[in-house]
């Protein structure tokens, strides 16, 4: 067992702290970009390219770094701490994951690549307006045109990153009733294919998202990832690495968080002193740190499990994933805002950005309710 | 002991709800128990009709408008007017100005105030909290200047919740600086169209800039506008704040809430087939917080029931805990509901904000209120003396440390 | 709505409280009952009875007082104050109103007179080893004897102060399945009856209860309570009057020991002061405030509503009633221990008595989850 | 970074629960495991045993019989030990009072005591609390006053755990009742045999007399047994409170509770149909519990990691949290058993209480450990430093307050 980071991965840990804290060091720079065409920044999103952190997950025959879990939870800390807008985990994230972990060889090769370069961003088309939390939950029809190919047709919403996306990967069922896990199939579609229609829209915590429309959509063959009617592994793995994710970037938007307060209440002097030296905020500022730790081990037990061959326990380990991930991040961000009163509701300061990001990942994918339900109807996390 | 409401006290209640029903447009209404916006227009209107009918300053003092309602039936009357949706009379005017004119201003002021405060003529804002004076208001900077038969006011205010829309502030301005604390400042009330007032909004976290800073550069104010002795608006303040006590706690709107999502409940998919109620975790946490609802309803009547034997006037410190359990639990309610919509709260869908992408997204109609009024909500535990403030003094006054 | 006592009930209350506070007044008194043969004071019950308080519910042709929930509330405030041993509980409430509630004439004529006056002591011998918190799970069988009477066969236990009540009232089932709600009935015994045998124990609030063993019990047909077979709603209706006294039995333990907490903190100093001028100790006391306050108020609807004839509203109510009474009796008992320190978990103190009694009521006739549980399948508290 | 245990790791893991499975008797184990008391006999059999494997004083320098394992092998040793249901090396031994002596004791002092320590021949109990120094440990008024070659002891203590087999106490003692708090304080140590010495235990919430008050009479104690030197006892005391650091979260005993609450949840009836684990509101406490455990643990595991490169000696201050949220977690799941138990919980059935009616009552072979448990484990967030100061630790030490 051992906690500490390679050379490598304290070099990248030190380079995306210090280029996004940077990037993102005022607060302006955040909401003007909320504000603009494409909610992000171009010019950042190249330099993250630069510094190979679109890179990060890939084989290197694909213009990959290789690299696992562990480098992606640095990039997501990092990206968390300074709240940053682009669209790292639409791209390499979500959509990253199922190309890596579905798609053949030569999808992979005329894609990848791309990602990896920053030249082409991706969203990964799943939800669909009914379906919950519920993975399998998938309508959106895909009917074989004969030729290899397929003919998609429904709706999918909040499709993260959707509206400035190049391609989607889209979930559409081939076969089998609206929840079975059989008759999945993934694909690859240009965002702006014949029949594709998009209405982008802002998102609670600043960032953008689709809801998408799918009228008669040609796929190629070549567009199909992997085998069509055996999709659901790679969603629900692809789901799990967004999990990871997602753990690591409320890691990193809970600490800066609870920085941010105690910060604060050593600064802010009521009554002629700083409300600090209330016991009472002392006491509430210890519990959020504890809330904090036991994030920070989920999120590397996450690092742990994410790649666990044995299913069973990889899904079971998720769920737990989450599950802690939602409660430590409703109880930091809501103690967040009551300790730091009415300058943590308002949008010109940090506190409120961080509030509202953690509380939207605790929606993505399954809040903290849903996977306590789906860990206990797996048996739990201890050996059953 | 009868704790069953009487006949005359249910007929009263039928009066309320019927007129409310009948009378408040069923837009406005709809609005509120939706969760959206309400513009100042609706805002008025309702207002005004409650006035119409002679309710709108029902706490008020027969001579000026009142009532005289028993406490139960002001309770049934905020409860219906909460589970209905009706806004309810601007409290800025009716609650606190109002009350503070009628206890501390003189004849004069009185009948040139007064009306024009219960008909909504003039909207009112408050302008107490400073930047650096939130739990600790008796620190406040903002200064008046005698000059003449002026004060000369400079200075900040913040949180002014509805400036944008405000005729005139009331104020606490410190008059004499040398004074310790709360016995420099004084009660003053200007219109906001006065030369050197300037209104900033603040966009609060979920979107909306229901607040505003607001400036004073030397803001010339006529002495009559004072309120009460100059010096002595800190007792105009204490009596101000201690002033509401039952509405507090929204018993009402948080009924209502639950109502809705149960409503909602019954017919937004689970996901895994059915509906959301079917869940047992979730329909066991709305069953969670009907329950502390339940509780709180007849703690506040217990409260009510001791404050007909109150002939002291002072607030009863156990009102705090109304406070601190309300706040709970209409920051419980709202989080269900966003809770409710699941991934379809993620969206931001803010008609009156500047932001691009003015896409209608997919389950708006019901989900796009949702993270933005629980994001709204959590400053009801803030605002209004922090539940923190209220927890020392209920332990102060309550509890004897 | 009024919430002022009457003058009749005004001194009831006075009474009851100044004699309980009396008789156990040292925890001496109490520890020393806990080992005596019966597990209470005989002389107790007698000044119970003369005090009228045995006869509260019961109509006053009787020998009763003919008074209804808010007196039997303010007895059992006083008692769950004064932590009084005596079975009024299972005596006057449950198997009282069981009586009350389901018996024919002539069988209230014969039994209720003596209950009254203190000369006769009951139990409700309803639990069975593997019923939990469902009441309709019983497994106790009633067989005709073709005379009208019954022979009954089963096991019952935590027959609360069933080791020393002179009669029992059983439940069994003539007909259906094991958690039917037709088919059951119920049956007044005779202690020591042939074929009743009983395991007495304490229990860990300091009471008595006991096992009960029905080996081919014969009961006449002048023992059977109201109609055999339709007995399920007689059950129910005693477990709300159960529930309803239990609450008052709640609130007046949790504010006592909140009271004793308060006390505690303002005379117990470290650090040279009072430990109760710590701001953190000060909130806590007050979040037990509220939660006291919460019980009182679900105690006082329970009184409103244990009448209540619609029987969906009143189920609702009641299952309300111990949702709140278990939670604030658990927030309460757990921090008045940890305020107290090391002297709260002690028997020599009465702070851990209370506790004691709280926890255990929450265990009785269903926990808080099961009876929000219940709620929730009945559609919950507010109108559906 | 790899999270995983080496093979060395498994290996060893792979040994220590082999020899706690075969040469500890599964009867004391399973009284661990079952919640039900352990003997006198009990506690030294296990710590005789695991003294000849030589694991009793791990922890200990090797010269002295420790052996040296790296933090990940106690960690695998502590969590294998409690999750077998193992009795731990007597506390007040190895942990507490012979860390002491080693670090301040006189080649003599470390001669004589150290092996009788090791080996249980003498059980020692810890004298540090008193009526009226609990947080404030340091306000203790127990003297000693030098005559001689003697201290004449005098003052009581109390909730001193298992004085009733003890045959040596350690005590924090004033020896200088001028000086301020902290220096006038030795670390004494003499048999509890002593004339002057008497104990009275002190009945528990749980039933049970773990703990005692204990008065000294004008004991008469050799200056010999002073340890470290005379008015410095309070280094002994810093040292002994912050020497133990990770066994504090007790993952393993409340891993071996979880795991024996879903095993019986697997076969009691929920009541409805079915058994309990079938009841998700049940069966999702319990995965919720795990969350948090598992969470704990990794928790751990990273402070342990962070230790090894702590080589100031000093305690991280972090370790608080371990005491903090571990307690938290044992106590949840000592209340889910009292849960799970449900009306079985409610029979008393202690066999050493002198409580008439010894009737076995229905269930209890199981269930009647659930509530005394519950309540003897509400002292885990008192004793060791209650949370509270554990809160005021980490804001101080951590938060920088």
């Amino acid at each position: 067992m051992d906690f500490d980071l390679s050379e490598e991965q304290q070099l990248l840990k030190d380079n995306v702290d210090r280029l996004t804290a940077n990037r993102y060091a005022e607060i302006k720079t955040r909401t003007e970009l909320m504000k603009s065409a494409k909610g992000y920044s171009e010019a950042f999103w190249k330099e993250f390219a630069e510094m190979g952190l679109l890179a990060i997950p890939f084989a290197e025959e694909h213009g990959g770094m290789g690299q696992g879990a562990i480098e992606t939870m640095l990039v997501g800390e990092a990206f968390g701490r300074a709240q940053v807008l682009e669209p790292y985990f639409p791209t390499v994230i979500l959509a990253g994951s199922a190309l890596r972990l579905g798609a053949g060889e030569a999808m992979k090769a005329a894609v990848i690549p791309e990602v990896a370069a920053g030249t082409l961003t991706l969203a990964f088309a799943h939800q669909e307006p009914e379906a919950r939390f519920d993975l399998a939950n998938v309508t959106t029809s895909a009917k074989a045109d004969g030729k290899g190919g397929y003919v998609l047709e429904g709706a999918k919403c909040v499709v993260l990153g959707g509206d400035s996306a190049d391609k989607l990967v889209v979930s559409a069922r081939v076969s089998g009733d609206r929840a079975s896990k059989d008759g999945l199939a993934l694909f690859l579609v240009d965002a702006n294919a014949p029949g594709v229609t998009r209405k982008g829209y802002p998102t609670q915590d600043g960032t953008r998202a689709a809801d998408v429309t799918l009228s008669g959509v040609k796929v190629g063959a070549d567009g199909v990832i992997g085998e069509a009617g055996k999709a659901y592994p790679v969603i629900e793995r692809t789901v799990q690495n967004g999990i990871a994710y997602l753990a690591a970037e409320a890691v990193g938007g809970m600490n800066a968080l609870h920085e941010l307060t105690v910060e604060y209440l050593k600064t802010r002097k009521q009554f002629g002193v700083p409300i600090g030296s209330f016991q009472v905020l002392q006491h509430r500022s210890v519990d959020m740190f504890v809330s904090v730790e036991q994030a920070k081990s989920m999120a590397l037990y996450a690092c742990v499990m994410v790649d666990e061959p044995d299913e069973s326990e990889r899904r079971r380990a998720m769920h737990a994933v989450k599950v802690q991930i939602g409660k430590s991040a409703r109880h930091v961000g809501q103690e967040a805002i009551q300790l730091h009163g009415g300058i943590g509701m308002t949008m010109e300061y940090k506190g409120g950005h961080y509030f509202k990001r953690l509380t939207m990942i605790d929606l993505m994918f399954g809040n903290a309710d849903h996977h306590l339900r789906e860990l206990t109807k797996a048996g739990g996390l201890l050996a059953a | 002991m009868d704790l069953r409401f009487s006949p005359e006290e249910n007929a009263f209640r039928q009066e309320v709800r019927s007129f409310f029903q009948t009378e408040i447009p069923l837009s406005i209404r709809s609005k509120s128990i939706e969760g959206r916006r309400l513009t100042k227009e609706d805002m008025v209107t309702a207002h005004k009709t409650l006035h119409k009918k002679g309710w709108a300053v029902y706490n008020w003092p027969k001579d000026w408008g009142g009532c005289e309602w028993t406490p139960v039936q002001q309770y049934i009357f905020l409860e219906e007017m909460q589970s209905n949706g009706v806004p309810p009379p601007l409290a800025f005017n009716t609650s606190m100005n109002g009350p503070v004119i009628i206890q501390f201003g003189t004849d004069a002021q009185k009948k040139k105030f007064l009306p024009r405060i219960a008909a909504l003529d003039d909207w009112w804002c408050q302008g107490f909290s400073e930047p650096g004076s939130g739990s600790d208001l008796a620190s406040l900077k903002t200064t008046a200047v005698r000059q003449g038969d002026h004060y000369i006011v400079n200075g900040q205010k913040t949180w002014t919740t509805l400036a944008q829309y405000a005729d005139w502030i009331f104020c606490l301005v410190r008059t004499d600086p040398s004074a310790k604390k709360q016995l420099g400042i004084s009660y003053i009330v200007f219109p906001m169209t006065t030369p050197g007032v300037t209104r900033r909004p603040i966009q609060l976290i979920d979107g909306g800039s229901e607040v505003n800073e607001v400036f004073f550069d030397d803001v010339k104010v006529p002495v009559e506008n004072l309120i009460g002795e100059e010096n002595r608006g800190w007792d105009c303040a204490k009596f101000l704040l201690g002033n509401e006590r039952f509405g507090i706690a929204r018993v009402g709107i948080s009924k209502m809430r639950v109502a809705r999502i149960k409503e909602l409940a019954r017919r937004v998919p689970s996901g895994s087939g059915g509906v959301l109620m079917e869940d047992p975790q979730f329909a066991e946490k709305v069953a969670a917080a009907e329950v502390e609802l339940k509780a709180l309803e007849m703690t506040q009547m217990r409260f009510l029931a001791a404050e007909r034997g109150n002939k002291s006037g002072k607030p009863n410190p156990a009102t705090s805990m109304l406070k601190l359990k309300g706040s709970e639990i209409q920051q419980t309610v709202t989080e269900l509901l966003m809770e409710l919509a699941g991934p379809l709260a993620i969206p931001y869908a803010n008609d009156e904000d500047d932001m691009i992408g003015h896409n209608e997204p997919i389950g708006a109609e019901w989900a796009a209120p949702a993270a933005p009024t629980y994001f709204n909500y959590r400053k009801v535990s803030i605002y209004g003396g922090s539940n923190e403030i209220q927890r020392n003094i209920l332990a102060k006054a309550v509890l004897g440390f």
